[in-house]
């Protein structure tokens, strides 16, 4: 019979993570089913020096770089939306202190497959032709940029093309709406690049809002995207993409999300927002007390609950999850 | 003058949208370019199948402008949710997308878009940190790429327009002309630069953009006195139409919570 | 607001297909899910000079070329797995009738998903080094074969690999599950290629076997994998994969499945099979007489009846779907 | 002998199950394939992560052996669907993959596999149809490249053991030594030929297949006779181990309705 995977956040950081390594996570899309409790798991432990994949920015990796923790970075968007600018990041690459290396939308996503298909090179239609391809922050002085998207000639025509470098992330922290013990996985909402990223990374974590009983995936294994097979361990934390939303569950907290966002603006801020919301917030009663328990209910009131009805009967009770 | 009360925001929706025709495959953004392309689907364009970056089909928002693309907002009501390769790249980077609404921080005379910094002249040679880290590309540029066309929307001030971006995020037609053909890109470069004060569009052959249309409550000389180059003015330029009374009851159901009503 | 799509059968091949066509269909693995009614019907429309591409082959492809309407395939797989050779398509390639492009079942949807993305060429790093590579049945005397599947060079290594050329074909006649009347469509069971066939093909028509309401949709849009926006028309047709067999809804009807596949052994045997099952049988009710009532009834006790409980609510009466 | 009665098609399942470990990431085909897959789960691997090219896990075959990858024999328990390439591509022709069994209808002495078609004399430079058409690759192709390690399960005839496979449709060692290694796999080549009458294993240098294992009811001139090649003799080739007590026991509860039991 299959192991159960089931650990505690803080024993998943400690076993899947170290100083300096690829770190992928993110999700989808700025403000959307961000595993940000992995990262601020990851402050409280102190990793430093990752090299973060994040196929967009994210409040995960704002707060990752505004707290230092980050020295390299490669995404397709690195602001938050309507929210605006992501400060932390900004005032990290401004700073020179983080090499942020650019790509699109599509060209992350792009290179996640060909890391899972353990391809040497994607070709690449897009990004091409553009200062994405001719400046690369991790190899400043190379200009225009050689070995960033260098291209390929296609045997068919023999026109030239792009080729981007495939992805292989050492840990992808993913979140997903609902997790079995086994380490199946359901996402509502967008799958952004969450099934490649799934596929392309060494190792899979799974952060799960709520955990249903494996029957629930057997009766649905069409949205099964991430099977058990490919999954080290699954981490329970509900609200666990806070302030950001997770359709199906909850919606963003648009009050902190500003306010967040503002902090990492500013060193004193930071400090200020990892001293009143990550340290010492290490428990799911603490976590849900620190966004404030009716803020909780109200959040969860979302115009996508109905999304979740279909899943509701095999939910597993707090007391039955403990890891 | 209509007599209708309307801002430059709600002209500068109103006349990107009117660059959507019915039954097209179009991708929007977050923010005015999708008020801007369901202000299309409400007035004019009622088949017009859309999609976000995210692969989110069958959508309308509700409850207000989505703060982003993964909203809840837009999450409510959709019909598909699929990935960013699919919405990126089969529909949009492989040239079947019709076509595409972009936001610009600065964008040039070749219609070539910087979403990513600002540095303090010329980068140089080697790439140092921006003095203002932007948001970067995004989706955009897969936009600019791939679409068949695309619809740049941005506020016109000079610093906004420039001889020649710092950094090209998006490319536009790069040095002009056939530049484009030289890549592999699927798609055929932006049709117009939609703006608060009116509408530029390329050349046909040197892809310079020039000013096609101003809107009632601005004129040449003040769009000329915003943009960073020496704007020629395009053959037969002239004064867009007004927003229709139809056309703004449409917009302003659309935009719900009035995002566009603060004058600016 | 969006179209209904609603057409009919017959309607939907006068439509879509004409001689000389690429014409891609089958779904999901040899005999699971395959759009076979298109096939039928594009024999009771004379259609000829087919060039197919089938992921793998099925009862339908076994049947086209059976009747010689097909003198091109492109394939991942020829056989009917445990049902053995599939002696239509056997005796098209043996006489020579049809020139037969073998590939494997991953190079197949590698193809689809460049075509899907527009690319030039797909990187491979299967099917070559071997006779897939060398042996090309579209060029006999190309040996051995150098653009067919022809090399490339990684930029980054200078390493040679593969590179496949992406398929477009004019139609794809895919199965689905469940479609709402505007062409949005749920698949139960493996995939196999059908999400990079729908993107890859310059044309969709969907085969489903039961129609059910938009709000469907809305329940489960993480199930949708085929959206509207990219289907020209849908076709309701139940049992629309019989003899083979669609989970959730219908198992494989075996003693037809051999029976079909002896037939087609031989012209005789071909021109009774299209004289008993497909001239004339032009309506639902005709077709489903023709399967038989009891074995109707006998197929859709399947065991994986289950899969469809969640979408019962929503099926939509025969009355309502008539196109 | 263990006076235990079975047949030849069981001990070969037996022997290739025996090649699976417990935690393994595994794929197996339709039929024979499967059930010496599930075998191994069934006795000594329960935590092999089994699949099938289809993308379906989680699952196990109920009420018989499956007619096709897509049976809803296997498609009634199974806890996620996916699809092709996520199978064949991202779990196995990345190299990830630790096992994948595979059949044959003719093999060579260094692991090629045919398939496709049975040919009167060499195909020679042009391309003809074969005298008898066979199934093609289908998904062995792309598991003999990109596993780890594959075995191949060949019912043992003479006409199947050939010098040269008429066709490669599945790579072994090609020509022998490394030349594997001139080509862009991510996989390791076959480990082992399992047939109704023994077990072949590669040289470590020259790739060519050996016997490494007789069974208890054939011998080594048996074996050298059903061969097409000058067949060599393993280091310490052995007699392999009867069938244990428990090991047909799971065996015969995987093969419910006895698909192997049928003497041959």
């Amino acid at each position: 019979m299959p192991h159960e995977k089931l650990i505690s956040l803080a024993e998943a950081v400690r076993r899947y993570t170290w100083d300096g390594m690829q770190y992928a996570s993110g999700a989808a899309l700025p403000v959307g089913s961000d595993a940000i409790v992995f990262g601020r798991e990851l402050l409280r432990q102190n990793r430093k020096d990752l090299h973060a994949i994040f196929h967009c920015n994210t409040q995960q990796l704002n707060l990752l770089a505004a707290a230092g923790a980050v020295t390299r970075a490669e995404c397709g968007f690195s602001g938050l939306e309507v929210f605006g600018f992501a400060n932390g990041l900004r005032r990290a690459v401004e700073s020179g202190r983080l090499a942020l290396e650019d790509y699109s939308n599509l060209a992350i996503p792009l290179r996640l497959l060909g890391g899972a298909l353990n391809w040497p090179f994607v070709p690449a239609t897009v990004a091409i032709g553009s200062d994405i391809q001719y400046r690369s922050a991790f190899a400043p002085d190379d200009y225009p940029a050689q070995k960033k998207i260098p291209m390929v000639t296609d045997p068919f025509t023999g026109k030239e093309i792009g080729a981007f470098l495939p992805l292989r992330p050492d840990l992808a922290a993913i979140h997903v709406t609902l997790a079995d013990p086994l380490g199946n996985a359901i996402i509502l909402g967008t799958e952004w690049s969450r099934f490649e990223l799934s596929r392309a990374a060494k190792k899979v974590v799974l952060i799960a809002d709520a955990l249903v009983d494996t029957a629930c995936m057997r009766q649905f294994p069409n949205l099964v995207r991430i099977p058990d097979i490919i999954v080290e361990a699954v981490v329970h934390w509900p609200f666990a993409a806070w302030p950001q939303s997770s359709p199906g569950m909850y919606d963003a907290d648009e009050e902190h999300m500003v306010a967040m966002n503002k902090a990492l603006a500013t060193e004193e801020g930071t400090a200020a927002y990892i001293r009143d919301y990550i340290d010492g917030v290490t428990d799911i009663p603490a976590y849900l007390d620190r966004i404030g328990r009716d803020k909780v209910e109200h959040l969860r009131r979302s115009s996508t609950s109905f999304l979740l009805d279909p899943f509701r009967q095999w939910l597993l009770a707090a007391e039955e999850v403990a890891p | 003058m209509s007599g209708l009360d309307y801002t430059r925001q709600e002209m500068m929706a109103i006349a990107t949208g009117r660059e959507i025709r019915d039954g097209e495959l179009a991708i929007f953004g977050v923010g005015l370019s999708m008020l801007a392309g369901f202000f299309a689907q409400a007035h004019h364009a009622p088949n017009v199948r859309t999609m976000t970056e995210g692969g989110v089909y069958g959508a309308t928002p509700v409850g207000g402008l989505p703060w982003g693309i993964e909203c809840n907002r837009i999450s409510s009501n959709a019909t598909s949710f699929t990935n960013a390769i699919d919405a990126l790249g089969f529909l949009v980077a492989s040239g079947r997308c019709d076509v595409g609404i972009i936001g610009a921080a600065e964008v040039d005379k070749f219609g070539n878009v910087n979403t990513t910094g600002i540095w303090e002249g010329p980068i140089g040679p080697t790439f140092r940190p921006p003095k203002t880290r932007l948001t970067g590309a995004g989706g955009a540029n897969d936009i600019a790429c791939g679409a068949k066309r695309t619809i740049i929307m941005v506020s016109h001030e000079r610093k906004r327009f420039s001889e020649k971006v710092a950094y090209i995020s998006s490319p536009g037609y790069l040095e002009g002309g056939d530049a484009r053909s030289r890549h592999g890109f699927n798609g055929g470069g932006p049709a117009a630069i939609v703006t608060t004060l009116g509408i530029l569009r390329p050349h046909p052959e040197t892809r310079e953009f020039e000013l096609a249309s101003w809107f009632s409550f601005s004129n040449i000389e003040e769009i000329k006195a915003n943009t960073g180059w020496d704007l020629k003015l395009a053959a037969g330029a002239h004064e867009a139409p007004e927003p229709t009374a139809d056309e703004l009851a449409a917009l302003r159901r659309v935009d719900e919570t009035g995002a566009l009503r603060k004058k600016g």
